[in-house]
């Protein structure tokens, strides 16, 4: 009985919930396999030679040559091919990790001492709490209020720092329902250790469910847009408006011609970066008269604005 | 203990080229290092011109080149009497070595003045980053950071410009009480090393911070 | 007949003196002796290792409970960091460099001091005043930044003495460059007639290679410590976004210093092992020539790897490719010197004395930390373990595992040499198990704790990873047992040991040929290098 | 005494050298103040930090006796600037890579 309980508390690996845990953990499971081995061959061989030559043993002892080149080469040439090997794998998986699939459902996520503040493009907010329905690609789109978080799905096997002043985005795909941690894994201050929450994957039922259920607010791409005209951003961003600005339809995913010469494609740190500091990156042919919206609009706001322009490019899967 | 002393010479040494070489070389160390500490200023520098060109290209046209141009010639001039100290203390020349090094001396402080005048009016502009930072446009944050930079960097070659100057001041007398000599040139080896090290500092600042954004 | 020759031995001693006869503070204060420097090193790292070893403890009983309940969340942030800080720049870095480096390097290359002794002493100096400065920190409310001083949270957030902090650590920087730059100078210059560059003992070519990155790397982290005060006192700055700043370049200019540090705090490991494994093998070392330009390689490829950190930090991800395939290379000069090592003992006359305890437990546990690199260094798998107890159990690994293991090893072996005493050899070998064992049971069980999820820097933690902490914990307080006794009975035997003689381990090198303690200037007459330095006569 | 004339000719052909060097180098300080007055589309930077590069050449190399140097003092020398290097190719790799899309 104490035996079974006691073993039943180690745990060897966390739960295998996203598509991509499985590859991660079988890319471990490898290195594991090959480099237990050489610690063990090396274990093996000092524990050998430390019983074998002691000092007053009497065993042959023949002088072998200071050196050998063919044994330097091949412990210097064999390692480094199977480094490559390792490198190869590891790189495709974070490549992967690194590239959402283009059919994506994006979630917003502020982190701000000590919290995660999430938000769904139905509107729907919550804290510390992560709804999102099995099977479907998630996308998160992250960013901080203030030091450096990092959103750690250990269940999904991800995790990426979140900057403030920026967005990073990272994307999983969960396999099984059930409720999995998050942690923040940058140091973030006195309550580092509370900024935890639970990714709860529902079936897409319950999900749809979970969505329309207590208080409703407006879709994201709904709030942004009242924002965008009681910020008076339609006053110049309009088809008839008096002031010539870049009109923002199909603004989102698009090449921007800057002034430089420079082309940029118009994602979400591009718009944020043109509320924010509207005189780094002037779109060619227009005149740098856009005011910075800095210090007006909060993490929240910049986001619902984000998914109103994205919500004017028919190319946005929403 | 008995053997013979050479003037001069370390005891963990055993004659002066080695004595000479060794603190040759470390001056080199040491100069290798500060390449690395300049070289963190300068990454910092690079990338934040990249992020923003148009704001550290608006900061540097508030810089007066002439005083910059000025000033580079004082410090290469310096650079040149501080050689000329050098050679002439080595051909026995130790009044000739003298006056180079107070030449060294006198265009060293007027570099720094006219650094000093710089700064002077930077502050007098408002342009010192901090509580009284004032640019009205929209580049005045990165105008900020230019200058912080600005700052920061040159403050810290006239830092080591003038520890340099103390060391040129200490050259003097020792040359003066005839410490050194033809046969014992090594310090002033060293001090000179230095000296043209910062040079080389100002001579990367110079264009870093004047010129690249264009006048 | 042989204890005949040891009263004359002592007798000599006695009358010609050794560098520690003049026993007056000033005498030790205003030394240029870079033995007695090393001496004043040992205290003062030990004395710091000692706090940030309380630290630890603090830290490793309140982990013991899921909810922290022994430290507030503070108090614990506050312990992380003055351990970091305390361990890297007080104790890591200058271990074996400062304390052994320091004694051995003219005693090895048959010179009479170091190249710059004043600087030497004045290094010594500024690392004292560096350390008080970080301490003052401490005692005027602590820092609770980690010792990574991520921006933008030490730069605006943090409500603690960063700034004092950051001063005491780059005032102990600049002890670290002139020690890096009078061993580089000494090795060039000062070395003994007949010491060629590939009759350079090993420990030599590792401590060229350390005090490359101590020169190159440290300016890093100095400039970068200045930016860090200047955006904390003033308000504007280059870090924090909000004042239009950049984050990854704090990063980036970090782990360009602190990566090499890293190697820093290991190649001078592996050169004592080195030396150890030869010693008591009686054989030269195998592959001496790649053993020594390993060293270099690590010192070079060190540098080429920093962005290994910050693989999910939001480095493009050319650039994390990049770091990661350079990671890789690294670890094959790592790896050649294990198996060059392993190679060493194989029909070697093998004796099992302490210090050679503690050189086969650092092999085992280098390579183990080593190994555990390669996951860290692979891109898919370091972004779940980044920054988890995987990454902690990794570097723990190579520091406590791998240098504070050689240099206890290294302590042990020229103690005789250093003091003239021999200590308690059964005491020896039982610390030497008790450290082994103790530290794989705190160690082992992060690795499987990291795997699992539990970030670092968790005051708390979810009760799912209760066990593996309590089996730490339990570790360490054996690990805790294990440095308790060394530092008894090396004591005890600066008075009460056996007195050494000259070599007592037979072994090969200029500083056995001198007297135990050395005299002043190390050698009467300055001896010649006629051979390999590691030519064990070879055994029927 | 003929000793030391000897030495006051070396002495006269170093001054001579060094300022020669030392108008060179003014030259290249108005050279690269001119540049900047030019526009090249990015180029121009190019020629003043080329400017820059090829006086402190001068100075590395004359005043500073390098090429007169033991092989180790050209290696710590080199050692800093290829240090520098590293410093700066590997930090700009992710500064221009980062809005790469692949």
């Amino acid at each position: 009985m104490v035996g079974a309980y006691i073993i039943a508390q180690f745990q060897f690996g966390p739960d295998q919930a996203s598509s991509l845990a499985g590859q991660v953990d079988a890319l471990f499971l490898t290195l594991l396999a090959i480099t237990g081995t050489i610690l063990a061959l090396v274990a093996v061989t000092i524990l050998y030679c430390l019983a074998r030559y002691r000092r007053n043993a009497q065993v042959d002892r023949t002088p072998i040559p200071d050196s050998s080149l063919p044994l330097e080469t091949a412990w210097t040439v064999i390692p480094m091919f199977i480094f490559l090997g390792m490198f190869g794998w590891g790189a495709t998986l974070y490549f992967k990790k690194n590239q959402s699939p283009s059919n994506a459902t994006e979630i917003y996520v502020i982190g701000k001492q000590w919290m995660w503040k999430v938000q769904h493009l139905q509107g729907k907010r919550e804290i510390n709490e992560l709804h999102v329905p099995v099977g479907r690609t998630i996308r998160l789109i992250m960013t901080s209020q203030d030091v450096i978080h990092d959103f750690f799905l250990p269940a999904f096997r991800v995790k990426q720092d979140v900057l403030p002043g920026t967005y990073t985005t990272q994307w999983f795909a969960g396999t099984k329902t059930g409720s999995f941690p998050i942690f923040c894994a940058q140091y973030c201050g006195t309550y580092h250790a509370n900024m935890i929450g639970q990714v709860i994957v529902q079936t897409p039922q319950d999900y749809e469910e979970w969505l329309s259920s207590g208080t409703t607010e407006p879709a994201m791409a709904l709030s942004g847009a009242n924002l965008f005209r009681s910020l008076g951003c339609s006053g110049c961003h309009a088809v008839n408006a008096s002031v010539r600005a870049p009109l923002l339809n199909n603004l989102y995913g698009s090449p921007v011609p800057l002034q430089n010469g420079q082309v940029v494609t118009a994602d979400e740190r591009y718009i944020r970066d043109s509320i924010l500091q509207p005189e780094l990156q002037i779109a060619a042919g227009y005149d740098p008269i856009m005011p910075s919206f800095k210090d007006r609009v909060s993490e929240e706001e910049l986001t619902q604005l984000i998914s109103y322009i994205k919500s004017l490019s028919k190319s946005t899967d929403r | 203990m008995a053997q013979t002393q050479t003037a001069g010479l370390q005891e963990q040494f055993e004659d002066l080229t080695q004595q000479r070489e060794t603190s040759n070389l470390g001056m080199w160390i040491f100069i290798s290092t500060e390449c690395l500490f300049f070289g963190g200023l300068f990454l910092a520098f690079t990338v934040l011109r990249h992020a923003y060109p148009v704001g550290f290209a608006t900061a540097a046209r508030h810089l007066d080149l002439l005083s910059g141009i000025a000033g580079t010639v004082a410090l290469l001039a310096s650079t040149l009497a501080m050689s000329i100290g050098l050679a002439a203390l080595r051909n026995s020349d130790r009044f000739l070595s003298f006056l180079a090094c107070f030449g060294t001396l006198a265009c060293g402080l007027i570099f720094l003045g006219l650094e000093g005048s710089e700064y002077f009016r930077a502050w007098h502009e408002h342009l010192v980053p901090g509580g009284s930072f004032q640019f009205i446009g929209p580049e005045a944050g990165h105008v900020q950071m230019f200058f912080l930079l600005y700052f920061v960097m040159t403050g810290f070659h006239a830092l080591h410009l003038t520890i340099g100057l103390g060391v040129i001041v200490c050259m003097m007398l020792l040359i003066m009480i005839n410490r050194l000599h033809a046969e014992r040139y090594g310090p002033l080896q060293v001090a000179a090393l230095y000296w043209h090290f910062v040079g080389i500092i100002w001579t990367l600042l110079f264009p870093t911070l004047y010129l690249l954004g264009g006048r | 007949m042989i204890n005949g020759l040891e009263v004359i031995e002592v007798e000599n001693i006695t009358r010609r003196g050794s560098y520690l006869t003049d026993t007056g503070l000033g005498s030790w204060l205003f030394t240029t002796d870079h033995k007695r420097i090393g001496l004043l090193y040992l205290f003062t790292i030990i004395f710091f290792f000692s706090i940030a070893a309380v630290a630890a403890a603090a830290m490793r009983l309140n982990l013991l409970t899921p909810r922290g309940d022994l430290v507030q969340a503070e108090t614990y942030n506050k312990l992380f960091t003055l351990h970091g800080v305390l361990m890297v720049w007080f104790f890591l870095i200058p271990s074996i460099p400062s304390v052994l480096g320091n004694f051995l390097v003219p005693l090895m290359i048959g010179a009479r001091d170091l190249a710059f002794p004043k600087l030497n002493l004045l290094s010594w100096y500024l690392f004292v005043i560096g350390g008080l400065v970080a301490l003052y920190a401490l005692l005027v409310g602590g820092v609770d930044t980690g010792w990574t001083f991520y921006t933008p949270y030490s730069s605006t957030y943090s409500n603690t003495h960063v700034v004092i902090m950051a001063l005491g650590i780059f005032i102990s920087g600049f002890s670290s460059i002139l020690t890096g730059l009078n061993f580089i100078a000494t090795i060039h210059k000062m070395r003994a007639p007949g010491i060629t560059w590939f009759r350079l003992r090993l420990f030599l070519w590792s401590l060229y290679a350390t005090s490359v990155i101590l020169v190159l790397a440290t300016p890093v982290l100095a400039i970068l410590l200045c930016l860090l005060a200047v955006e904390r006192v003033f308000g504007v700055g280059v870090f924090n976004p909000a004042l239009g700043g950049d984050p990854l370049l704090f990063q980036h200019l970090f782990w360009f210093y602190s990566h090499p540090a890293v190697y820093i705090m290991v190649l001078p490991g592996m050169g004592v092992v080195s030396e150890l494994v030869s010693a008591f093998s009686r054989k030269r070392v195998f592959g001496y020539k790649f053993v020594a330009f390993a060293s270099m390689a690590i010192a070079l490829l060190g540098f080429l790897v920093w962005g290994h950190h910050m693989f999910v930090a939001g480095q493009s991800v050319y650039s994390a490719a990049t770091f990661s395939i350079l990671s890789y290379l690294v670890a094959v000069p790592s790896a050649i010197k294990v198996f060059n090592w392993t190679t060493t003992l194989y029909r070697g006359s093998i004796r099992l004395d302490t210090p050679m305890l503690y050189a086969v437990g650092f092999i085992g546990l280098f390579a183990a930390g080593g190994m555990t690199g390669l996951f860290l260094a692979a891109l898919g798998i370091d972004v779940h373990v980044h920054d988890t107890y995987f990454v902690i159990a990794h570097f723990h690994y190579i520091m406590v595992g791998g240098m504070v293991t050689a240099f206890m090893g290294g302590l042990h072996f020229w103690w005789p040499k250093i003091t003239g005493r021999l200590y308690p050899e059964f005491f020896g070998k039982l610390a030497a198990i008790i450290m082994f064992i103790g530290f794989n049971l705190t160690f082992f069980p992060q690795f499987l704790l990291g795997y699992l999820g539990m970030p670092r820097r968790y005051h708390a933690y979810p009760d799912q990873f209760q066990v593996y902490n309590v089996l730490s914990t339990a570790g360490a307080s054996i690990l805790g047992v294990g440095y308790l006794m060394p530092l008894i009975y090396l004591i005890w035997s600066v008075k009460y040991g056996k007195k050494a003689g000259p070599n007592p381990w037979d072994a090969k090198g200029f500083e056995w040929e001198t007297d135990s303690p050395p005299p002043t200037h190390n050698f009467e007459v300055i001896p010649v290098q006629i051979e390999d330095p590691y030519n064990y006569p070879p055994i029927s | 005494m003929n000793r030391k004339l000897k030495g006051t000719k070396a002495l006269q052909s170093s001054v001579r050298k060094f300022c020669i060097l030392f108008s060179v180098l003014t030259g290249l300080v108005l050279v690269s103040a001119g540049l900047s007055f030019v526009r090249l589309g990015g180029f121009e930077v190019l020629g003043i930090m080329l400017v820059a590069f090829v006086s402190v050449g001068i100075i590395v190399f004359y005043f500073m006796e390098l090429g007169s140097l033991t092989q180790v003092s050209w290696l710590w020398a080199g050692a800093g600037l290829l240090w520098f290097g590293i410093l700066f190719v590997l930090a700009m790799t992710d500064y221009l890579t980062r809005s790469w899309v692949w």
